[in-house]
């Protein structure tokens, strides 16, 4: 990959640059984030409020989860081409079962994360590439999506709904959520000394096997953990949308793939950090925002997009030149 | 040497593909079969030839991926129309103008990938946004119309074998020897399979994955100029098909995604495979859910069962 | 999944058997499919006892030693572990039983920190205030073997310099929680480290058989062996060819027991020829770093602690020789051949032919007959141990891919060839010819500049300059060259 | 007390803005264009604030969020091209709790809170096969139908009304069924797929954008044109006059106006005026037949889509039809 970590073998012993990079993983999304909300809030200064900032933040959460999910695998070196796909399937179960078969849509949450396992067991066992078994399992869960609603429709149950718009104190749920889901990534990944296996197992997984541990396991709970995260996704998304939608969030795989990236992640496997994952998931779902403020001209609205990514991410070369 | 009498991962796509051919026939009538192998054919060359594109970038290290091929495609088609003004004496220049533009496209991934450090898929996709916004300026209101000539000659029959396929295969046969026997070809796996080994052996690194992407954006635009002759004009949706089939295509037909190793006949397994395997299910008449889920595990279980060369 | 450590098993090793015997093997075999890497090896270990482990490369240690490890299985062959006989033997059940290796290539995850390391051979480190727990058990083990290395524990692996890296692998081997610590085997633990590090090491492995912790020394570095073992191994093409108690047992005995003759040592190094105009002059970053010069058919030697700035102001040569207007053809071998060297994609002959592409191209195609034969001459004059050049290059022994890598340079028009500590895992004959090929290369005008850890290399050379602190600080012609004055200039002349 | 007619309350501070789920392909450009266009009118004309055109990728969650994002920008009304029927369901009843005038078209969206402005699916399949049927008969004929994209509400609405309205014509067999995603290009490799494995082909049945790629799929295979439902794009026309020229093959072209963001436009500035307007408002589709051919084909750019203005009068006409249950105003053919 071509962002592989620089290896220049500096001779000092302690290294304030390399601590300072950590920092940055995180505070780089951030700072794109603020740029943002300073422009969205210098055009339209009465956002900057509690219902601005929920407005602003609402759609995020789904995304948050996705990211997270698809941050998992990445994590262990593989990509997840069927994040998005499984969100929406997700979605299709949740408004087609939960409000009145709670029971068949926890069942099936169930067997769709031991299918995640299953898919972690499929690439481990074979040494598959996952783009491409992903790329097919994307297909099999947009099947099995649209033979179970062939057509947007079916309802969230009344209490997700509620809860998706419930409005906590001090900060809106969003960004409650938020904050909730990297501080508990940040803990069980980056702190614990399980999440220290797991980026082992994504860094070097020879060396973790050599230490006695099971590198299947590690893929098969790394995986089902992915089917997890990306079920959150869709529960939320469903209390956000109300309703369920095969193709309702296809973009969520390689946006989450960005926030990833944008977040400190790299495809080398083991260098991942939840806080910058959720960060820049938050970035991105704001960039496809700012569009709607920024009045860009309806043809040239996309090719903005794509600059506002290059922008974002364009801080990354400033870091690495500093680490040089 | 031992050599273990067992098939190579990319016959796979090829047998499957034969297969579906037969059961397809079979079901339909065997007077169906010519049709349908020539219709697999002249959609597949299109397949391929934006799979092979993608192959080289795929082989030139892992992670390396090009997601802009779609709106390149459609951007060099639109220019290349936009060129010829429907008059056959421009299909030269309006060929030029396609390639030129893939070309630059494909420097342009590559700057972007070096220079902000970006990984490939996601600078790609950055690109594929802007290219996009290229072609919506570029005419985006209208489908337009190719000159006679380009349609003429990308649905030409040589005496009832039709022509493209024909020439698409023998650009994969190019294709296999310059992997196999230029001087590019070899350092473009070497780097694929270790970047500061390739450096070390005083390989330029960077211009190998230059040309790897040019060659990517130039595939991709040639077969945005042929489709657009092949299908009455430039749409500017006409390239979304060929976002996740010219990877599809790369992996299925043998070459590795973490770089190093690409096979080029492969491909043409893989197109086919795709072609076939959407005929079959078309004329069996099966629900569109079901559809996805047999394609999905189709796909699962082509790359699950071939025998890999295990790495590392 | 993760199953932690159960009790019962816990104690498997607790008691050595009868013979006293902690492990042995029989008549262990190992084979791929026509490649017999073991065939029938009778292996013990005691407790507290340094074995030396030595052979040619290929000769099958490395595979033996995975054996032992639970990271390769056997394809037949007893194995008993205290006194008690043991079907399926894994990694998992080698780190409950007090068995540690240092693997020929490092096996650190490069995007942890050194601490996070050792977490992961100790999985006791867990729960509240693991971080610094694992930081107290990693770093004063550290501060034993290596006195003053000045390593980061909490800095990433893959920012340590490969020296450090090695240190820290070592010291985690010899890191001890819940389990006891019963055996470390260690193989070719000094190839990456510099020479004060090796001694510190060595004398380490003499402290540690001294607490009953067996050990397994392989190394190509016979004195190395000589200086620390009880009993020594020695191993040919899979099999034990003799078990000696090292007592006694002198270098050139050793090296006819591995079936090679060592000559006796000569100065190699031609006469100092007044130095014509030099192919390559390297300005240095400042007036305190040397300026170096290379000229035709010198072999030009780098010196110092590992990691003062050799490999960087080889790099930056390499490069800029290719840069500068006359392109000067250049060609460098890797010492890492792990990740700087082999494509592992490809055979033998693919590998040895990548860097001499356009001399073998004929009218815009490379030519197939003419790559196989630059191949085969150059595999046969190096020796590879293969059974063709067309053999798949991970399925050659440490050392043998090295000499691929070395046929690379030397089969290509390089006119300089910049060798950076390419002699790590290779065998004793091996080296001898190698040497042999230098000098003659020289003879035909080629210039070498080549780094090298093993202070003996240098005297192969007309010239060296001696780094420290990243500069070229000394530079030693002819007969000055000596390990004395090496040393001194390494360490600033206070440790000398 | 329902008006009559336009409504004439003010709105000329009134900003109204269009939340468009994709803007990929020609037809969607030239929707915009006609929103703008008709907007950049209304503005000079001060009839209406500021306008203001927001795409998103062909993602729902996208834009459900940009839907989010004009609330807070304080539009007063806004006209939506939704990308799933039930998606934007929760943004939708957002904006319409702060008070603003959702417009959903051309897309069946759910949330009651929302005025819909569609075409009616059943009549658009109905005149699909009555059209057949002035051709075919009550003799057997075989149907190739193309779908949009599985998955998608206005796909299955247009399949659901296509298998009623066959109902009504019992000889007549659908035997094959593609997805051609709107595109020709997409279109044309599905046929061309099918296509071998099928009896003769007497109709196929489009949902617009795709039968240009279906006629060239029939001509690739050395087929005889089938009566092929054209979608007013001007290629199909185009292909169809010269068919028609050299052989005396006829068909009817059928399909949605891109200018119905227009109609969308206009429902929201009535509902802003006061005009007293029904949640659901039906709006005609535009139909060719063969004698008004030549002239719909030269009011169409080259590669184009078939267009109509609505202006504000005709649109608040449509509207009262809808009140008043009588047939709508029909499109009318140019000179
Ligand atoms: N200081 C450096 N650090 C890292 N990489 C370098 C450095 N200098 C050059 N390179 C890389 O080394 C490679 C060789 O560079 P160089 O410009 O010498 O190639 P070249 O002579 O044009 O190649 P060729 O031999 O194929 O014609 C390039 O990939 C370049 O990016
Ligand atoms: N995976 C493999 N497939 C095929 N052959 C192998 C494989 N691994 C090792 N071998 C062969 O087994 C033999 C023993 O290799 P091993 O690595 O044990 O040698 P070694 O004594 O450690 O040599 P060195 O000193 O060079 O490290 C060699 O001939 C090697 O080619
Ligand atoms: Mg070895
Ligand atoms: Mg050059």
């Amino acid at each position: 990959m071509s962002d592989a970590p620089a290896r220049v073998p500096a001779r000092s012993p302690s290294n304030p640059r390399s601590a300072l990079l950590n920092a940055m993983q995180v505070g780089l999304p951030a700072i794109a984030l603020l740029v943002m909300l300073a422009i969205i809030f210098s055009i339209r200064p009465a956002a900057m409020s509690y219902f601005g900032f929920h407005l602003l933040f609402k759609l995020s959460v789904p995304l948050v989860f996705a990211a997270l999910a698809q941050m998992m695998v990445i994590m262990l070196g593989d990509i997840d081409l069927s994040n998005g796909a499984f969100v929406g399937l997700i979605t299709c179960i949740t408004a087609l079962y939960l409000g009145d078969a709670p029971a068949i849509a926890a069942l099936c949450y169930l067997v769709l994360i031991a299918a995640y396992a299953g898919l972690g067991l499929l690439i481990h066992a074979r040494q598959l590439p996952s783009i491409i078994v992903t790329l097919g399992m994307s297909f099999i869960w947009l099947g099995i999506a649209v033979i179970l609603l062939p057509a947007p429709g079916g309802s969230a149950p009344a209490w997700l709904a509620a809860f998706m718009s419930w409005q906590p104190p001090l900060m809106p749920l969003s960004i409650w959520l938020a904050a909730l889901a990297a501080l508990a990534g940040h803990l069980v990944i980056s702190r614990s000394s399980y999440g220290v296996v797991l980026r082992g197992a994504g860094g070097n997984p020879r060396a973790v096997q050599r230490a006695g541990w099971s590198v299947v396991g590690i893929r098969v709970a790394v995986y089902a953990a992915a089917g997890l995260l990306a079920c959150l996704a869709g529960l939320t998304l469903t209390g956000l949308t109300t309703s369920g939608d095969a193709n309702v969030a296809p973009a969520y795989t390689l946006l989450g793939v960005g926030a990833v990236i944008l977040g400190g992640g790299a495809f080398t496997g083991g260098v991942v950090s939840p806080v910058g994952t959720v960060v820049g998931a938050l970035t991105l779902s704001l960039a496809g925002s700012l569009l709607s403020f920024l009045q860009v001209p309806p043809t040239w609205q996309i090719g903005a997009q794509g600059v506002i990514l290059f922008l974002v991410l364009a801080g990354r070369v400033l870091l690495s030149e500093r680490a040089r | 040497m031992t050599r273990r009498l067992s098939l190579a991962p990319w016959t796979y796509g090829f047998i499957v593909a034969l297969a579906m051919w037969v059961v397809t026939s079979a079901y339909s009538g065997i007077d169906s079969a010519g049709a349908t192998l020539s219709g697999a054919l002249a959609f597949g060359a299109f397949s391929v030839v934006v799979g092979t594109g993608q192959m080289f970038v795929v082989a030139s290290g892992p992670g390396n991926i090009d997601l802009s091929v779609p709106s390149v495609l459609t951007l060099a088609a639109y220019v290349s129309i936009t060129v010829m003004q429907g008059s056959d004496g421009m299909l030269l220049p309006g060929l030029l103008a396609a390639l030129a533009v893939g070309a630059v496209a494909g420097a342009a991934n590559f700057l972007a990938i070096v220079a902000l450090r970006l990984p490939p898929i996601i600078a790609t996709l950055a690109w594929s946004f802007v290219f996009q916004s290229l072609a919506f300026n570029l005419g985006g209101q209208a489908t337009l119309k190719p000159p006679a000539g380009l349609s003429r000659f990308t649905l030409m029959n040589l005496g009832g074998v039709q022509f493209m396929p024909i020439a698409v295969m023998v650009l994969t046969l190019v294709a296999m020897v310059v992997l196999k026997r230029t001087v590019w070809g070899r350092q473009l796996l070497a780097t694929g399979q270790s970047e500061p080994a390739a450096r070390l052996a005083g390989i330029n690194v960077a211009r190998v994955r230059l040309i790897a992407y040019m060659l990517c954006g130039t595939a991709a635009a040639l077969a945005g100029f042929l489709l657009a002759g092949f299908s009455g004009g430039a749409a500017l949706n006409m390239g979304d098909a060929y976002l996740m089939e010219s990877i599809a295509v790369v992996v299925l037909g043998g070459t590795s995604v973490a770089g190093g190793q690409a096979n080029a006949v492969g491909i043409w397994g893989a197109a086919l495979f795709f072609n076939l395997m959407s005929t079959m299910l078309n004329t069996f008449g099966i629900q569109a859910g079901v559809r996805f889920l047999l394609t999905g595990v189709l796909i699962i279980l082509i790359v699950a069962l071939v025998p890999r060369p295990r790495v590392r | 999944m993760m199953n932690d450590p159960t009790s019962p098993k816990r104690d498997a090793a607790e008691t050595v058997n009868a013979d006293g015997l902690l492990i042995e093997v029989r008549d262990v075999r190992k084979h791929y499919d026509a490649v017999h890497a073991l065939g029938g090896v009778d292996f013990h270990l005691k407790p507290g006892e340094v074995v030396g482990l030595v052979g040619h490369n290929g000769a099958g240690k490395s595979t033996l030693m995975n054996v032992l490890a639970g990271t390769i299985e056997r394809s037949s062959g007893s194995f008993r572990l205290g006194g008690r006989e043991i079907g399926a033997w894994s990694a998992a059940s080698a780190q409950q039983a007090g068995l540690r290796c240092i693997f020929q290539e490092l096996s650190l995850c490069a995007n942890l920190t050194s601490a996070e390391n050792t977490r992961i051979v100790h999985r006791s480190l867990r729960g509240l205030g693991w971080r610094r727990r694992a930081r107290q058990v990693i770093g004063p083990v550290l501060d034993e073997i290596f006195p003053g290395h000045g390593i980061d524990l909490d800095r990433k692996v893959a920012d340590l310099p490969i020296g450090e890296r090695q240190m820290v692998e070592i010291a985690r081997a010899f890191t001890q929680t819940s389990i006891k610590l019963r055996a470390v085997i260690l193989d070719e633990p000094t190839s990456a480290l510099g020479h004060e590090a090796t001694e510190q090491l060595l004398a380490h492995i003499r402290r540690a058989a001294g607490r009953g912790i067996a050990c397994i020394l392989i190394t190509h570095r016979l004195n190395e062996i000589l200086a620390v073992c009880d009993r020594t191994v020695v191993m040919v093409d899979g099999k034990v060819v003799a078990e000696r108690p090292t007592a006694g047992l002198s270098r050139a005995a050793l090296v006819e027991l591995m079936g090679s003759i060592e000559r006796p040592r000569e100065r190699t190094a031609g006469k100092v020829a007044s130095v014509q105009a030099p192919v390559i002059r390297h300005a240095g970053r400042d007036t305190t770093d040397l300026t170096i010069d290379v000229g035709k058919g010198e072999v030009i030697g780098f010196a110092g602690l590992d990691g003062h700035g050799q490999r960087e102001r080889l790099r930056a040569m390499f490069y800029a020789s290719r840069r500068q207007r006359e392109a000067l053809p250049g060609a460098y071998v890797a010492g890492d051949r792990g990740s700087e060297g082999v494509f592992s994609l490809w055979s033998i002959a693919d590998n040895l032919t990548i860097r001499s592409l356009n001399a073998l191209t004929r009218g815009g195609m490379i030519s197939g007959a003419a790559a196989r034969k630059l191949a085969e001459t150059w595999s046969n004059r190096l020796n590879v141990k293969a059974p063709s050049i067309d053999t798949p290059i991970l399925s050659l022994s440490g050392g043998n891919q090295q000499k691929v890598l070395f046929a690379r340079a030397l089969s290509s028009d390089a006119e300089v060839i910049f060798l950076d500590d390419p002699m790590r895992g290779v065998d004793v004959g091996t080296k001898q010819e190698v040497y042999r090929l230098i000098r003659a290369e020289a003879e035909n005008g080629r210039a070498f500049v080549w780094y090298t850890t093993e202070l003996e290399e240098l005297t192969n050379c007309e010239r060296i300059y001696v780094f420290r602190e990243g500069r070229a600080v000394t530079r030693l012609e002819g007969e000055a060259i000596e390990t004395g004055r090496i040393l001194q200039a390494s360490f600033g002349g206070d440790h000398v | 007390r329902a008006y009559e007619g336009v409504a004439k309350g003010d709105t000329s501070a009134k900003k109204i803005a269009f939340s468009n789920s994709y803007a990929g392909n020609s037809f969607r450009q030239v929707m915009i264009k006609s929103f703008e266009e008709m907007g950049a009118k209304a503005v000079a004309d001060k009839q209406i604030a500021a306008t203001a055109v927001v795409s998103s990728n062909n993602s729902v969650t996208e834009q459900a969020s940009q839907i989010e994002n004009l609330i807070l920008q304080g539009y007063d009304a806004i006209i939506v091209l939704a990308g799933s029927d039930t998606a934007l369901n929760g943004a939708i009843k957002d904006a319409c709790n702060a008070g603003i005038t959702v417009v959903a078209f051309a897309s069946g969206v759910t949330e009651p809170c929302a005025y819909v402005v569609d075409y009616n699916l059943d009549s658009y399949a109905k005149a699909e096969l009555d059209f057949i049927s002035s051709k075919l008969g009550d003799k057997p004929a075989n149907i190739l139908e193309i779908r949009g994209m599985a998955g998608d509400g206005f796909d299955k609405r247009l399949h659901e009304g296509v298998e009623k309205a066959m109902k009504a014509h019992a000889s007549y067999k659908a035997v094959g069924e593609v997805y051609g995603q709107w595109t020709a290009t997409v279109a044309q490799k599905e046929v061309s797929g099918i296509l071998p494995s099928l009896p003769q082909v007497d109709a196929v049945l489009t949902q617009g954008g795709d039968g240009y790629g279906a006629a060239q799929a029939f001509k690739a295979a050395s087929r005889p044109l089938p009566i092929i439902i054209m979608g007013n794009r001007q290629d199909e026309l185009a292909l169809w006059k010269q068919e028609h020229d050299a052989g005396g093959y006829e068909t009817f072209s059928l399909g949605a106006t891109p200018s119905v963001s227009q109609v969308a436009f206009w429902v929201a500035q009535q509902i802003l005026a006061g005009k007293q307007v029904p949640k659901f408002v039906e709006v005609p589709l535009l139909q060719i037949n063969q004698p008004d051919l030549d002239a719909w084909l030269k009011t169409v750019p080259a590669g184009g889509v078939v267009n109509a203005e609505y202006p504000q009068e005709l649109v608040a006409k449509i509207i009262d039809a809808n009140v008043k249950k009588e047939p709508l105003p029909g499109v009318p053919a140019p000179k």
